[in-house]
């Protein structure tokens, strides 16, 4: 195996794009170690990113907040600004391992590991975050939920990279929050999640909503019905009722060692319910600018 | 396959090592460097045996390339205590008796003392879960959470 | 003689009886006679065994003295974690 | 011999609380596990494992392998001596195949090279000619007829007709008459339970270092919870004289019974004989779990009697454990213990053992107790439920106490049951109130406690300080307790006394660390030893006297004249003594060696309340207590800390612990992401009350007080998570899918 620490993006992705065989991107490793000690896989080339300028950075960009693909969760926890505007997506990062994988672990390498679970995942597709790939041809934008496509497949290609992630701007009394279902109180992954995302009118009225779950499906699901339930309601107990019907009846879970389908399927709306109410919460006591 | 060259500093001392590619830090700390302080209880991240500080984060050496290290500062274990002088928490596990078999007791110790460093004054269930990587088979973590507890009182000169 | 009671599974060995009389003032000779004495038994005692001796249980003390009015129980070999 | 029996005395050291000896050491990262050991011209070893459950190896070829440039040594089963029968041969076996291979991770091949990179491509070039053959890893199917037999020819002679060759030892124990007494019972319970396999989940993988020359001496540095034991497995595996294998044991990085035996050693050890180099071998996570010794895994049917007042009237278990591939007799313990809280006139325990393609089971802490004691505790509480029972007043009435025929035979001397029901009875927790969703459990809990063959030797100084050497890997403070010992009969300070491990060469044998047997044992030889070296430390002060050696006793740390002749003379110090010892016939020592018996019982109780999520099946513990009698507590942190570890593993094993095998016969979670270990944030304060109810077999009263705190949290949880959910649980872990199920199952 070699590695290498390129010091520019463009480096970086003719690195990725020349490698002969297995050519794995590394940030915070804490999956892609993981799987090399596993022998899952045997990269040939392993091109750390973090040497690159903009990569631990986070940056203010259209009202929103651009996020470099190597900054840690520990680096996101601590940045007020992100956390005041997206806390649903900041402690959904945070939720990923011990502290020691805070350290190091990122939302990019969250995303791109493409695992059904990823805890940040459904949070950023709540958010409508976009990602900043870098590849030989130069740079392009795209949707979160574009980059995975499957269990540990993406839709990255050859030589393409994830160089950062971008939270929107939004609008006054709209907030996000995430759960997930673990059987202990850490340091397992996600048995199911929902991340939701809500704009309420100055009265409390849903005006937007994004619900999305994970781990109930091969990819991210970003629930439409259960959204709609929200929508023009003030999340009483009818809609919200409603809003967990439809995640529950959305998910398209397996049973696996973490669990059942029928639990996941369950849970999924219990969780979907009880992130509502905690981004309401957020939203209702958010001071907006037509308050 | 040549090695790679790397030049870091492990509790204060410059140090250079040559390392495999994909070797990881902790393989590096014990096999080369023989700060076998501290321990692979998984090599996964899953257990927090393999703690050290890496830029004041604390990290899984586990999880760090040897390679990542170049230009890095590193706390190991073996870095805490200053000369014959303990560190307020090492002494504090001693009278707690907050160790038993001692195997996950360093990476335990490392991951305490950066939450102290952050936060002087943590409550229990905020130690608990900064702590919750790191497995101890033998405690129960009782007599750990009273040993950090009573520690960061200390420091704190209470 | 000494009445040793013996655990359910190795009554076949005894025709049923849950306490055989065996002649023995010792820990071994109860184990010898009970070899002896009922054949059946003897694997097992091969596999291990210990003794309850008056509720203290004995592992392989061949000389611990045994009464005619000591409790004498058969117990399997044992080991903790 | 004698035993050895308690006498009341006021102690000086004993149930103080000193530093350990191996502090330092181990929160400065000196100690030295079982992996940092090192060696000059050391090389890597590493086995190569089964990737089916059961497979007949047909042919390994390693010619590739041994081409490798890097690669010292290639070996598989056949080149083992051929090792006669018994357990020293199913060790081996278990170590690496013979013939075929029994579980999923089983060793069939090992390589030592200059680099991991080196062993790591050795053992990629292996070629294993597999036959695979239809596995079994559940033991219900293991049962059936005509199940796939995993393991010929351990069928033992009284195992009852019907089921197939993996059923291999019956048990069966209990007095009265069962139909009499369940005439008498106003209600009768009967239940069926399963509990899933286990690890100790020590956070030390396996690990040695072993270095053998061609003169066949060996050395032997690996971290075991017995030192002789894995010597007498690594002889008789490499057919060596035990007196050329010279084992030590490094420091212990958690065992719980799952380093009583060895799984790489003898590996090791040939590696090291065909290389003619050092070698070492660390097991990966990985393969800890899949190829160390996980405990059994358990059915059982429960049937209990009751009358409405709560007086139990008859009870039985049946009793079906798997533990792997080759025998074990952790059914026997099991069948043993499961009423033994109970004093009862009609009593019945029957187990089975069954063989499936799982790795062979070794000890954890009480083995066998646990899943026993669970589904029992589990019926008493349904039935103390039903009849609106306080359950510790129903235990209260039931209890086995002294002069109590045991359900496994031997009647009970002074025993702590009672006393420790009443403690939890009067503690504040018992009475306190419950929130919404809420329950609360109890659970009592047995272990017998073992004692055996155990060598100290006892030296004093010509400084006065006083140097233990003992043999046993200490894994919970044990070196502590020791000295405390030593000091306590000697009368000197804890600070002058340091016990040290000593490895097989320089001590006398010792059983494995293993049934609670350290403190009890070793303790009871060390003041044996003291015993004599204060007995010669008086005769050197008569001499100096110039009286009668009888007129001399030793008190205080002082040997004193006494008795109407014995002259008028100032006490003499150990420490004069010491010093003066080169001029009064040389060095002083003492030392003592038994197979100690007389450990004595013990018994605990445990108290929990639990809050379940209604929604998602989610339990927290939210107030625990555990009470144990103790014996005499001789370091009493390291008591309570055996009580808290104890009760987390249980806690673990009650919620989330389990071995997930799919249908191919694959562990599903080797590691520590998926096989769920309680962590710090899961748990709340682990209260304790040690109760010091003396051990009539030890001087000082002590009894081993490690292995019984597993045992009530299964049943302590169950019962608590039941009372809150309203439904009765029979199915370990509860995890949150089936709690849910459980939940959904009573509303419709």
């Amino acid at each position: 195996m070699q590695y290498a620490a390129p010091k520019s993006t463009a480096e970086a992705a003719r690195m990725l794009a020349d490698a002969k065989g297995v050519a794995r991107v590394l940030a915070g490793g804490t999956d892609l170690l993981v799987q090399m000690k596993s022998g899952l896989i045997e990269p040939d080339l392993v091109v750390d990113i973090k040497a690159i300028d903009g990569m631990r950075t986070i940056t203010q960009e259209a009202g929103g907040y651009r996020i470099g693909a190597a900054v840690s969760g520990a680096e996101l926890g601590e940045h007020a600004g992100v956390r005041a505007l997206w806390p649903g997506v900041v402690e959904a990062l945070e939720l990923v391992g011990s502290t020691q994988i805070q350290g190091r672990c990122t939302l990019a390498g969250n995303l791109c590991n493409a695992s059904p679970a990823a805890d940040s995942v459904p949070a950023m597709v709540a958010a409508e975050a976009t990602v900043r790939v870098i590849g030989p041809d130069g740079a392009r934008d795209c949707p979160v939920q574009a980059i995975p496509t499957g269990p540990g497949k993406t839709s990255l290609a050859r030589g393409e990279f994830v160089a950062s992630i971008h939270l929107p701007a939004r609008p006054a009394h709209a907030s996000d929050a995430y759960l997930r279902f673990i059987p202990r109180t850490e340091m397992d992954i996600a048995v199911c999640s929902a991340g939701v995302s809500l704009v309420l009118d100055r009265n409390g009225t849903c005006q937007t909503a994004r619900v999305a779950l994970g781990a109930v499906a091969a990819t991210v699901l970003l629930v439409k019905d259960a959204a709609a339930a929200l929508v023009g309601t003030k999340l009483d107990n009818a809609a919200l009722d409603a809003l967990a019907s439809a995640a529950s009846a959305a998910a398209t879970p397996i049973d696996d060692k973490r669990g059942t389908v029928a639990f996941r399927k369950e849970v999924a709306g219990v969780l979907a319910r009880r992130a509502a109410v905690i981004a309401q919460q957020r939203a209702g006591s958010e001071k907006g600018a037509d308050t | 396959m040549s090695k790679i060259h790397v030049n870091t500093s492990i509790n204060g001392d410059t140090t250079e090592f040559l390392c495999e590619a994909d070797e990881p830090l902790l393989n590096v700390l014990r096999d080369h460097l023989h700060l076998t302080g501290s321990k692979e209880g998984c090599g996964t991240g899953d257990c927090g045996a393999c703690s050290v500080t890496m830029n004041g984060r604390l990290v899984c050496s586990c999880l760090v390339l040897g390679a990542e290290a170049e230009g890095a500062e590193i706390t190991t274990i073996e870095g805490m205590a200053d000369g014959e002088t303990l560190h307020p928490l090492q002494r504090k596990f001693l009278e707690h008796a907050a160790l038993q078999c001692g195997i996950c007791t360093p990476g335990i110790l490392v991951a305490a003392k950066a939450l102290l460093e952050r936060d002087p004054d943590p409550s229990e269930t905020e130690i608990r879960y900064w702590l919750a990587g790191n497995l101890c088979r033998c405690t129960g973590y009782d007599k750990i959470i009273s040993a950090v507890m009573d520690a960061a009182a200390e420091m704190r000169g209470g | 003689m000494v009445r040793v009671a013996v655990w359910g599974s190795l009554r076949t060995a005894t025709d049923g009886a849950a306490e055989v009389e065996v002649e023995a003032a010792t820990f071994k000779q109860v184990l010898d006679a009970l070899a002896r004495d009922y054949p059946g038994l003897a694997p097992q005692i091969e596999r291990g065994v210990s003794l309850a001796i008056d509720g203290v249980i004995y592992k392989e003390s061949w000389f611990t003295p045994v009464r005619a009015d000591s409790e004498v129980v058969l117990l399997p070999l044992m080991a903790g974690g | 011999m004698a035993l050895d029996e308690h006498q009341p005395r006021e102690f000086k050291v004993v149930g103080t609380r000193p530093l350990r000896p191996d502090g330092i050491d181990k929160v400065t990262g000196r100690a030295l596990y079982g992996a940092d050991m090192t060696a000059p011209g050391m090389l890597v070893g590493r086995v190569l494992r089964s990737p089916h459950p059961h497979a007949r190896i047909k042919s390994i070829d390693t010619s590739a392998a041994k081409k490798i440039n890097g690669v010292k040594a290639v070996i598989t089963g056949a080149d083992f001596p051929e090792v006669r029968k018994g357990e020293a041969r199913n060790v081996l076996e278990n170590c690496i195949a013979f013939d075929k291979a029994l579980f999923e991770g089983h060793g069939v091949a090992a390589v030592a090279a200059t680099s991991a990179a080196a062993a790591k491509a050795a053992l990629r070039s292996i070629r294993v000619d597999y036959e695979i053959l239809p596995h079994v890893t559940e033991i219900a199917d293991a049962m059936k007829p005509d199940a796939p037999v995993v393991h010929q020819g351990f069928v033992e002679e009284n195992v009852p007709a019907g089921h197939s060759e993996n059923v291999i030892t019956f048990a069966e124990y209990g007095h009265g008459d069962l139909e009499a007494g369940f005439a008498k019972a106003d209600r009768i319970v009967e239940r069926s339970f399963r509990t899933a396999a286990t690890h100790q989940g020590y956070i030390e993988p396996h690990a040695c270092l072993a270095s053998m020359g061609p003169d066949g001496k060996a050395d032997l540095w690996c971290c075991t919870q017995g030192h002789y034991a894995a010597r007498a497995f690594c002889a008789a595996a490499l057919g060596m004289q035990e007196s050329q294998l010279r084992v030590t044991a490094s420091e212990i990085g958690g065992g719980f019974g799952g380093k009583t035996t060895v799984f790489i050693e003898p590996i090791a050890l040939m590696l090291s004989k065909k290389a003619g180099r050092p070698v070492k071998i660390v097991m990966t996570r990985e393969e800890v779990f899949k190829a160390s010794g996980p405990t059994v895994s358990s059915e059982s049917d429960i049937k209990i009697g009751m009358t409405k007042d709560g007086r139990i009237t008859a009870a039985s278990a049946q009793l079906r454990y798997q533990g792997g591939a080759f025998p074990n007799f952790t059914i026997h313990m099991g069948s043993q213990s499961a009423f033994a809280a109970y004093d009862l006139a009609a009593v019945r325990s029957r187990g089975l053992n069954v063989l499936t393609n799982r790795p062979k089971q070794a000890a954890y802490r009480a083995p066998g107790a646990p899943m026993a004691i669970y589904a029992v505790e589990s019926v008493v509480d349904e039935l103390c439920q039903h009849f609106g029972l306080d359950p510790l007043e129903v235990r209260l009435m039931n209890a086995a106490r002294k002069g109590t025929k045991s359900s496994y035979g031997p009647t009970f001397d002074d025993i702590g049951l009672i006393a420790t029901l009443n403690a939890a009875k009067a503690h504040p927790h018992y009475s306190a109130p419950l929130g919404p969703d809420q329950g609360r459990g109890v659970s009592c809990g047995f272990w017998f406690n073992f004692g055996g063959d155990t060598s100290v030797s006892l030296n004093i100084n010509f400084d006065g300080t006083v140097s233990v050497v003992e043999g046993n890997p200490d894994i919970g403070g044990s070196r502590a307790s020791i000295s405390m010992m030593a000091a306590e009969e000697l009368g000197i300070p804890y600070d002058r006394v340091r016990t040290v491990v000593a490895d097989t060469n320089s001590i006398g044998h010792n059983e494995v660390t293993d049934g609670s047997r350290v403190t009890f044992a070793v303790g009871l030889a060390t003041i044996k030893a003291a015993l004599a070296a204060k007995k010669e430390m008086c005769a050197r002060a008569a001499k100096m006297w110039g009286i009668d050696e009888d007129a001399v006793v030793w008190e205080d740390g002082c040997a004193k004249p006494a008795g109407a002749n014995a002259g008028d003379h100032d006490p003499m110090p150990l420490a004069r003594i010491a010093r003066k010892s080169p001029s009064t016939g040389g060095p002083i020592a003492g030392h003592h060696e038994v197979n100690a018996d007389g450990a004595g019982v013990s018994f605990g109780v445990h108290l929990c309340d639990t809050e379940v999520d209604p929604e998602t099946g989610a339990t927290k513990v939210v107030r625990y207590t555990v009470f144990q009698d103790a014996g005499k507590a001789v370091h009493p942190d390291y008591v309570e800390g055996q009580m808290q570890g104890g009760a987390v593993q249980g806690i673990g094993w009650a919620l989330n612990e389990e071995y997930i095998y799919g249908p191919d016969g694959r562990l599903q979670n080797p590691g520590f992401l998926d096989y769920r270990v309680p962590v710090a944030s899961d748990l709340p304060r682990i209260d304790t009350q040690i109760l010091e109810i003396p051990n009539p077999g030890h001087p000082y009263g002590v009894r081993g007080v490690g292995e019984t705190s597993i045992v009530p949290p299964l049943a302590a949880i169950t019962n608590a998570v039941s009372r809150a959910i309203g439904t009765r649980m029979s199915q370990l872990p509860m995890s949150p899918p089936r709690l849910l199920a459980a939940i959904r199952g009573k509303a419709s």
